[in-house]
Formats: C-alpha cells, structure tokens, sequence
C-alpha cells in the first residue's frame, strides 16, 4: 500500500499559481490554505485579495473571496466582518496596498481591534506594475523609481509596519516572520495559525508580516534573492513576535 | 386658507431654532401642514441664527420665505437684516431689552417686548424665548399655552421635568405683557 | 402611526432602518450629520450595525464588504464626501453590487459650503467614477416622499444589483417637515443572493466578488452587459410628476428644493393668468426623457430651474431634441431662490418668446 | 541544429519588440524550430506577445507569461516556461527583453543557464531616441544592461528610424555614429533594420545585414 507523502491542501483550488518562479507568494498561499484546512474555518472564511501582483488570488485560494480597491482590504473586510461576525474574514496584502496608499484603512482596522486576520507581504518592491519603489524598500536599493538606490533624505527610511501597528492599542497580534528556509517556512506557519486562532477566539485584530521576494525585480535568482533578504531585509525587519494576547503571554 | 409665514431670528444660544420648532411641532399637532427650517452650520454657533417656519392649511411648497406674517427679533443684528422681510401688514414682535432701536417702516405692526428682563424677573435668564411664545400666541390665538406644554412636557422628559412650571411662567408672562400693553 | 414632525436627516435615517437597512457606514460631514447620529443612537435596536469609519473611502469600502456579504447597507454623505467615495461605488457597479447612498448636498467645486446645492448633478448622473457605468439617482423634493423613496430604494438596489443614490440638497436634510415613516411602499420581487460571500459552508463552490477582469473581451461582454441592464432600468424606472400642464405656455423643469420654490411661484401666476406648467424628475438618473413627449402643444417654451449654474440643462436638451427653446435660471453656492425670482425668470423667457 | 538563444535587448522604445517578431519569423523560413520568449514585464504595452496567435499559426512557439495573456495585462509573471526552454537546449529562442537596463535585469534569472548555452545577445539602437543619441549614451547604456544582466553584448543592430518618415540619410547617419560605438567596444553591427522602402535604398557598404521590418505591433495608424 503507497502512503501519502505530500497531499495538496483543500485550502487551494486546483488551479496552478500564476507566480514568477521562485516567488514566496506561492508558499504564503500554501500556509495560509493548510492553517483554515487545519482550523476547520475554510468553509466558513470569507479572504479578500488586494490589488497586486496577488490580485487574482481569489483564483487560487478555495474559499469565498472578495477583490477589493488598492489599499482598501482593511475595510471591506470590516464591512464584511461586522455583518457576519461568525464568519472568518482575512486580507491578504502586499507593501503597496498595506502600508503605502493603505495606511489609513490598516491602521485603523487595527486601532478598533477589527476582529479580522491580515496577511502582509513585504517584498520591498511593487511587483505588478514592474518593480517600482514601495514604502519598504530599503534604503540604497535600485528600483525604477529610484534608479540610482533609495535616498533617505529624498523618501525617508523604510517603513516598518510591525512595529508601528504594535504601537496602535488595538492591535491584538502582530508577528514578522519569513520563509527563507524550511524552519522560518514552520514557524511562519505557527504564526498564522496563531492569528487566526486569535480571531477565533474574539480577540481582534492579527497580522502576520511576512519578508518575502522578487527575485525579477530585484535582478537576482531565486536562491540569491532568498540569501539577500535573509542579509539584508531581516537586518532592518528583525523577526518575531511584537503584540500577542495578554493572557497568553507567559 | 390659512398660511401663517414665520422668521425667527437672533443670537445662536438663545433658543431662536427652539421657538421656531416649538410653533412647527404645535401645528403638526392640529393637523396642519408645516415646514421648519434652519440656517445651519457655524452660524448656528454663537453666530447670528435663524429659521423660518411655514404653517398651512394647504401642502407647503417652496421652504424659502421672502414675505413674513410674522418675524421675531431676539437682537439687534436681526432687527437690521429682518425688518425688510416683514409683509405688509404683518407682525414683528422685537426683545427690546436687546434691540434698542424702533422699526422704520410704518406699514407693519411691531411689538417691543422686553423679554430678557421679564425673564430676569422671573429668575431664568434663559426663557426669554418662551416669553416671546407666549406674546405671539396671545397676538395671534394660533396654539393655546398648553399645547405648547405639551410639547415641551415631551421633549424634557422625566430629568427636565422640574423646568415645565417656569416654562409655564415665562409663556404667561408674555401673554400678560400684550394683553398690557398692546389693548 | 400618525405624522410626526422629523429633521431631513432623521426622517432619512429612520427610513432606512424602516427599509430594512442593517449596516451603516459613513464619515462625519456638513449638512448630513444628524443621519449618522440618528443611527448611532438606534441602529442597533434594530439589530443593525453602526460604524463611524476613518474616512469616506473606508466607508464605502465597509459598504462594498458588507454589501458583497449580502447585507442591506447603506452610507451617507454630502458632495465633497460622495467625490472621496467615487472610487468604492464604481468598485461596486462593476462588481454589481447592491447599496444606498444618501448625499446630502453642498456648494461647491472644493470644500464649497455647507448651504444647500444641486451642483452635485453631474456627478450624480454620470456615475461618477471610472468605467462604463450609472447609479440609479432619485430627487425627492420633501420629506415625506424621501422617505417613502429610501424605504423603497433598498429594494431597487437589490433588484438590478447596482448602487442607488438619493441625492437631496442641504435644505431637506435640515428642514423639518411632518412626515408619515408607516406608508407602504411598493415591494420588488428579489432574487435570492446566491452571489454573496457568506462561506461555502459545503453546500456550494466558493464565489467571488470582483470587478476585475484580465481579458479585455470578458470586460467589452461585462460592460454591454451593463449596459443592458441600464437600458432596462431607463426603460423602467423613470419617474416624474407633471403639474399644472393643461394649456401651459411654458414648463419649468426643476427637482428637489427648486421644484417646491418653483410650485410657490406657479401659484403667484397662476392669480396673474399666466399659465406654465412644472415637469418634475423624481429621478435624475435615468432622466425622464418619457415625460417630454408628454409635453402639450400649447407650450412655447422650456425653462430649466436649478440651484447651480446650469448641470441638469444638458439633459433637458437632450430630451427636448431641439423641439423647443430652453431657458436657464440658477442660483448657486448656497443661494436659494425666492419665489419671485422664479416669476421673473418665467415673465422675462415669455416676453423673449413673444 | 541551430539552437541558438538570441537576446533582445536596448533602449525603451528602441524597437526590440518589432525586431523580435520579424526575427522569430525569419528564422521560422529557414526552417528553425523557434520559442520567442516575451520577457518584458516593464511596460504592459507593445509586446511581442501581443502577435502571440499569429506566431503560433506559423508553428513558433510563443511564451509570455503565466496567464498566456495577448493584449496589455498588467500582470507581470514570468512563467516558469522560459526557464524550462533554456534548459531544454533543443530550440532556436529569441528573448525579447523589456527596455532599458530595467528590462535587462529579469535575465539575471537565468544567467547560468544561458551562458552553457550559445548565445548572442544583441543591442537595438535607434540613435533617435534621445537617451542614446551619442556615443558616450549609448556605450554608457551598454555598459548597464551588461551589469544588470551578467551577459554580454555580442553585437549591434542599427534600427534607427522615425517611424514611416524615416529618410536614408538618417539611417546613414546613424550608421557613422555606431560605427564609432563599434570601434571603441570591439563589438560587430550585425544588422541593420529597417522597413522595405528604406532598405533598398541603403548602399550595399552599410554595416550589418540588411534585415527588412514589417510592422506588425503597431496598428495602421500608428
């Protein structure tokens, strides 16, 4: 009799992942599927793609979705989550959307501790519209928009949205991770169990940080451009967990 | 049919919405068609304020008034920008404890009410605008005082229950000052 | 339940609780306040939801969520707040969804004014947003029929899967009128909302709610298909009221507040002997074209009466066709009319006609 | 077996797209088995892949990204596919980059695998564009795409024109000044290309084949 080594999670339609090789959102989806599987929330999760090199994930993830405005996820998965408490709301965002023209709607999800679960990719870069400068590149980095590496004195230092969320009382779990290497790809699941779980329980709003890449429009191949976010990105977006539930932080 | 046009204008603070909502209410209650509206915004806030209030018989239809029955003064200021707006004919009924100044046309009617003062009297500022109901309602025999009560008597509730007999004073008291002075 | 004597924007709020309305997202702004502080107060005795959102765009963002989970929503504003919720309301007629949007409106171009306007009609009836689309637009000129209106609102909205908007000016949500909120309305028949995301709770495959579409014929067939549905909802749900026609020499068209400033003047003409007719649109999108044809022969001339500087004129030519002359008269910027303006406009248009 | 890659690369606006699809087409005639590879994912408009069913009716085989998209989709995957051909080493594949040395720094996803390969990587110069309009702008645009890259330029293609108002001299013109770039870099003019009327007015001592241009991105009114 053959044993099942690896089985697709019922949290993925069938269809294949759209995604550059070598890109993280394919294993960020795979997570994010394999934990409302897990959960047993999946036939009652509602997810909302962004707009983004993930704006047609309600392609892939096998749940209701909705597909929201650039940067409005925060709050339509508000007005959706107000009216069906019982249901599991999710965002799935990525550094434009979230924390560029998003900021207003993410911060104040937060800030009214929205019971909802937000997935944040931060890859440092705008994929889609071909690998212009996001609010989280890092400073000296080459993108078409700043071609000669980003200058801190001309756009300011990047953006760290773990942190400032985590200054906002309402937020109830924030955690950064990444997925550079098996053991971050299991603790970054641990993560988003525990976001959710969050939710579940009523205790607000979570979000799961993720340090991801391009390897196309940061110009290196897949394994380099894990290497570099590894050196380069955790360096600047330290890892780990900075809000979590009171009574569950003993 | 009965059309009864008002302009109630004064200070924001001095209840001038509250007595133009006041003769609204109390025509809704005889099944009288009627139709308040206010200036609104900053001006309703420590500005000059002002509403107008139509009552008919028949439907109401345009909501701007450009020749009052009525027009109450609460202040200075008012008397200026509403004199004008008073048909002939018509009534205009001045807080000459505020307003210092005489009309200057002779085809209307007015009536200098020192409301302000009897209210200081009867030991409550703040009901001048009840005095000014009570004149009108004494000048016109639209409403009777306990209709108008009533509509306070809803609106305080139980908390501002203990308000209702100096309410009652003040609209007397107007009644008393035109059956005085104004045979 | 007898009249009871309600502000604009109270009598709104309640309409719309009694229209069945249970969620409400909107953002503080001048003249509709009071309808969110109504809500505020009594949503939720009614088992609805209330929310204060951070801005106009994260509210009718609530609204497409709440909306796209099969609530009946609604949100309210005043002009420059409805231009900030452009961009979620085209979101939700490309991704048909059903809505009310209350703009109580103001004078602009900018931060304008607070005093009541109808310069808002261009982007009321153009859709407003981007992309092939319209909302359904009503005009009500008092409180009673505004009320019977966004009770029924709701239902229209769910019926053709598209946002509605009640565009009123500053002065109905700030006057108070008796009002009668028991009235029957009109009931549509409505579709179960099988598209909603609601989760699959395994009984179906997951739905999606989008605007997006990658392949430009898919879009070119979602947009005639849109269309479709705006030629039916034109065919259907024009509505009017036609005043005083019979021997009319001339017809003002006018809505909202001015028709009522106008009806105020017909009267003062009436007792002169002069005869003009008053042609009302209740909705401004789709535009009552029908009513035109029913214009008499008797009259020479059309007089288009707004609080701008002329918006609603294009589609009265456009309805008129070139038939007959078309004269403007407007105040604007928070100006309202007296009658006697309206009569002055109507005797000078006449004696340019004679 | 020719199973050469061929990399398109220049200036943004240079050309790289027209001359891909002509090329995959010539080299169609003589009878290659050919994958045109649409690797801009800088600018969602004028791209060869937008030819992607004429090109498939000629039996060449056409990757652009993961959604197969024709017209201008803002969706820049770049599918897994193109990889898998490179190291297949079976087919004749034109790789037609996105502009600038912007365009060029999606191929440092195959570089490795490239360089195993026979491969000539050329650059589209159309001096008309302003940003290589000179010498020292177009070695200096060399000199980038190579970084960005970590391939080499292995020859140029005189592709300079003004559209349908396009005059011989221009392209002589042209010709002196990338003969100067030719000198200083060591690096051959392959081609010049150019639309049938010009081309057989150009002496036959022009530097480069002549290679003819048909439209074919641009609609008649362009």
């Amino acid at each position: 009799m053959s044993k099942v080594v690896f089985e697709k999670t019922k949290g993925l339609t069938n269809k294949e992942f759209s995604y550059c090789p070598g890109c993280t959102h394919g294993i960020i989806h795979r997570l994010v599927a394999e934990v409302l599987e897990e959960l047993d929330i999946l036939d009652r999760t509602i997810g909302i793609s962004p707009v983004g090199c993930s704006v047609t994930n309600y392609e892939f993830f096998n749940c209701d979705m909705q597909q929201a405005a650039h940067g409005r996820a925060p709050a339509v998965a508000t007005g959706i989550k107000r009216v069906r408490p019982d249901n599991i709301v999710f965002s799935y965002q990525g550094d434009g959307d979230l924390a560029s023209i998003g900021t207003a709607e993410i911060v104040h999800a937060a800030h009214r501790s929205e019971n909802i679960t937000v997935i944040f990719i931060n890859n440092g870069i705008y994929g889609m519209t071909g690998g212009q400068m996001a609010p989280t590149t890092l400073v000296g980095q080459k993108t078409t928009t700043s071609p000669y590496g980003r200058d801190e004195k001309h756009c300011g230092k990047p953006i760290k949205i773990s942190e400032l969320l985590s200054a906002v009382p309402g937020a109830t779990f924030i955690e950064r991770v990444s997925v550079h290497n098996p053991a971050h790809v299991r603790k970054a699941k641990k993560a988003i169990k525990k976001a959710f779980e969050v939710q579940i329980a009523g205790k607000g709003f979570s979000l799961v940080e993720f340090i991801s890449t391009c390897p196309v429009n940061w110009g290196m191949k897949p394994q380099d451009a894990l290497n570099w976010a590894e050196e380069n990105m955790i360096a600047y977006y330290p890892l780990g967990n900075f809000r979590t539930p009171e009574e569950d932080d003993k | 049919m009965m059309t009864e046009k008002i302009i109630c204008a004064g200070f924001g603070g001095q209840g001038v919405m509250l007595m133009g909502q006041l003769l609204a209410y109390a025509a809704n209650d005889n099944n009288l068609n009627t139709l308040w509206y206010p200036s609104y915004g900053p001006e309703t806030r420590g500005g000059t304020a002002n509403c107008s209030v139509t009552i008919s018989e028949a439907k109401v239809n345009s909501p701007v008034i450009s020749q009052a029955d009525s027009v109450f003064i609460m202040n200075s200021p008012s008397l200026d920008k509403f004199e004008s707006k008073v048909k002939p004919g018509g009534r205009i009924l001045i807080n000459s404890s505020l307003a210092e100044k005489k009309v200057e046309r002779d085809d209307i009617n007015a009536y200098y009410i020192p409301v302000n003062d009897i209210a200081y009297k009867l030991g409550n500022p703040r009901v001048a605008n009840m005095i000014m109901i009570g004149a009108y309602i004494q000048l016109t025999q639209l409403f009777e005082k306990e209709e108008i009560l009533k509509i306070l008597r809803k609106s305080f509730g139980e908390e501002k229950a203990h308000l209702i007999p100096i309410n009652d004073e003040a609209i007397e008291a107007g009644k008393k000052y035109i059956q005085e002075n104004y045979k | 339940m007898a009249k009871v004597m309600m502000k604009g924007n109270e009598a709104m709020a309640l309409a719309a609780i009694k229209g069945g309305c249970k969620a409400f997202f909107g953002y503080p702004i001048t003249p509709q306040s009071e309808l969110p502080e109504y809500l505020a107060k009594h949503m939720h005795k009614h088992g609805g939801v209330f929310l204060q959102a951070e801005s106009e765009i994260a509210a009718i963002n609530m609204v497409y969520g709440a909306s796209g989970a099969g609530a009946r929503v609604m949100t309210s504003s005043s002009s420059p707040g409805i231009a900030l919720k452009q961009e979620g309301i085209t979101y939700m007629a490309g991704a048909q969804l059903p809505a009310v949007i209350i703009n109580v409106m103001r004078g602009g171009p900018g931060l304008g004014g607070i005093q009541p306007s109808q310069a808002d009609y261009k982007q009321v009836t153009r859709g407003g947003g981007n992309g092939d689309y319209y909302v359904i637009a009503f005009a009500p000129e008092d409180l009673q029929e505004t009320v019977n209106i966004i009770k029924e609102a709701f239902d229209v909205a769910d019926q053709y899967r598209n946002p509605v908007m009640i565009a009123v000016d500053g002065l109905i949500g700030q006057m108070m009128e008796p009002v009668d909120l028991d009235i029957e309305v009109p009931k549509r028949e409505l579709a179960e909302k099988t598209w909603a995301t609601i989760g699959t709770y395994g009984k179906r495959p997951p739905v999606n709610i989008n605007s997006l579409f990658l392949d430009p014929q898919g879009l070119e067939n979602h947009s005639w298909n849109l269309a479709k549905k705006y030629n039916t909802i034109k065919e259907k749900e024009q509505r009017y009221e036609m005043v005083n026609m019979k021997d009319a020499e001339l017809v003002i068209v006018a809505y909202g507040t001015m028709s009522r400033i106008v009806r105020s003047a017909l009267e003062e003409l009436n007792k002169e002997g002069i005869k003009v007719g008053l042609l009302r649109p209740i909705t401004i999108w789709p535009f009552p074209e029908k009513a035109f044809k029913e214009i008499p022969e008797s009259v020479k001339g059309i007089l288009t009466c707004e609080l701008s500087t002329g918006q609603m004129i294009d589609d009265v030519k456009i309805a008129n066709n070139g038939k007959l002359p078309v004269g403007f008269f407007g105040r604007t910027g928070g100006m309202v009319p007296e009658p006697e303006e309206i009569i002055k406009a109507v005797k000078d248009m006449l004696g340019g006609l004679k | 077996m020719d199973n050469k890659i061929y990399i398109i690369v220049g200036h943004y606006g240079s050309g790289k797209s027209e001359f891909s699809v002509n090329f995959a087409k010539k080299l169609n005639t003589l009878n290659k088995s050919v994958c045109l590879a649409d690797l801009d994912i800088v600018n969602p408009y004028f791209r060869s892949r937008e030819t992607r069913l004429s090109l498939i009716n000629l039996g060449i085989d056409v990757i652009s990204d993961t959604l197969d998209s024709v017209k201008g989709l803002d969706m820049p995957y770049i599918s897994p596919a193109i990889r898998g051909q490179i190291a297949y080493n079976k087919k004749t594949i034109i790789l037609d980059c996105g502009g600038d040395n912007v365009g060029t720094r999606v191929l440092k996803q195959f570089d490795d695998l490239i360089k195993q390969r026979d491969y000539e990587m050329y650059m589209i110069i159309n001096v008309y564009r302003p940003e290589t309009s000179t010498v020292e702008q177009i070695i200096d645009m060399k000199n980038k795409m190579e970084a960005e890259s970590g391939l080499l330029i292995t020859g140029y293609i005189n592709n300079s024109n003004f559209l349908r108002q396009t005059t011989v001299d221009d392209v002589m013109n042209a010709d002196s000044l990338i003969k100067e770039v030719s000198k200083i870099t060591s690096v051959p003019i392959v081609y010049v290309s150019a639309l049938e009327s010009i081309l057989n007015k150009l002496p036959n001592d022009i530097s480069g084949e002549k290679f003819e241009i048909n439209l074919s991105l641009r609609s008649d009114w362009l």
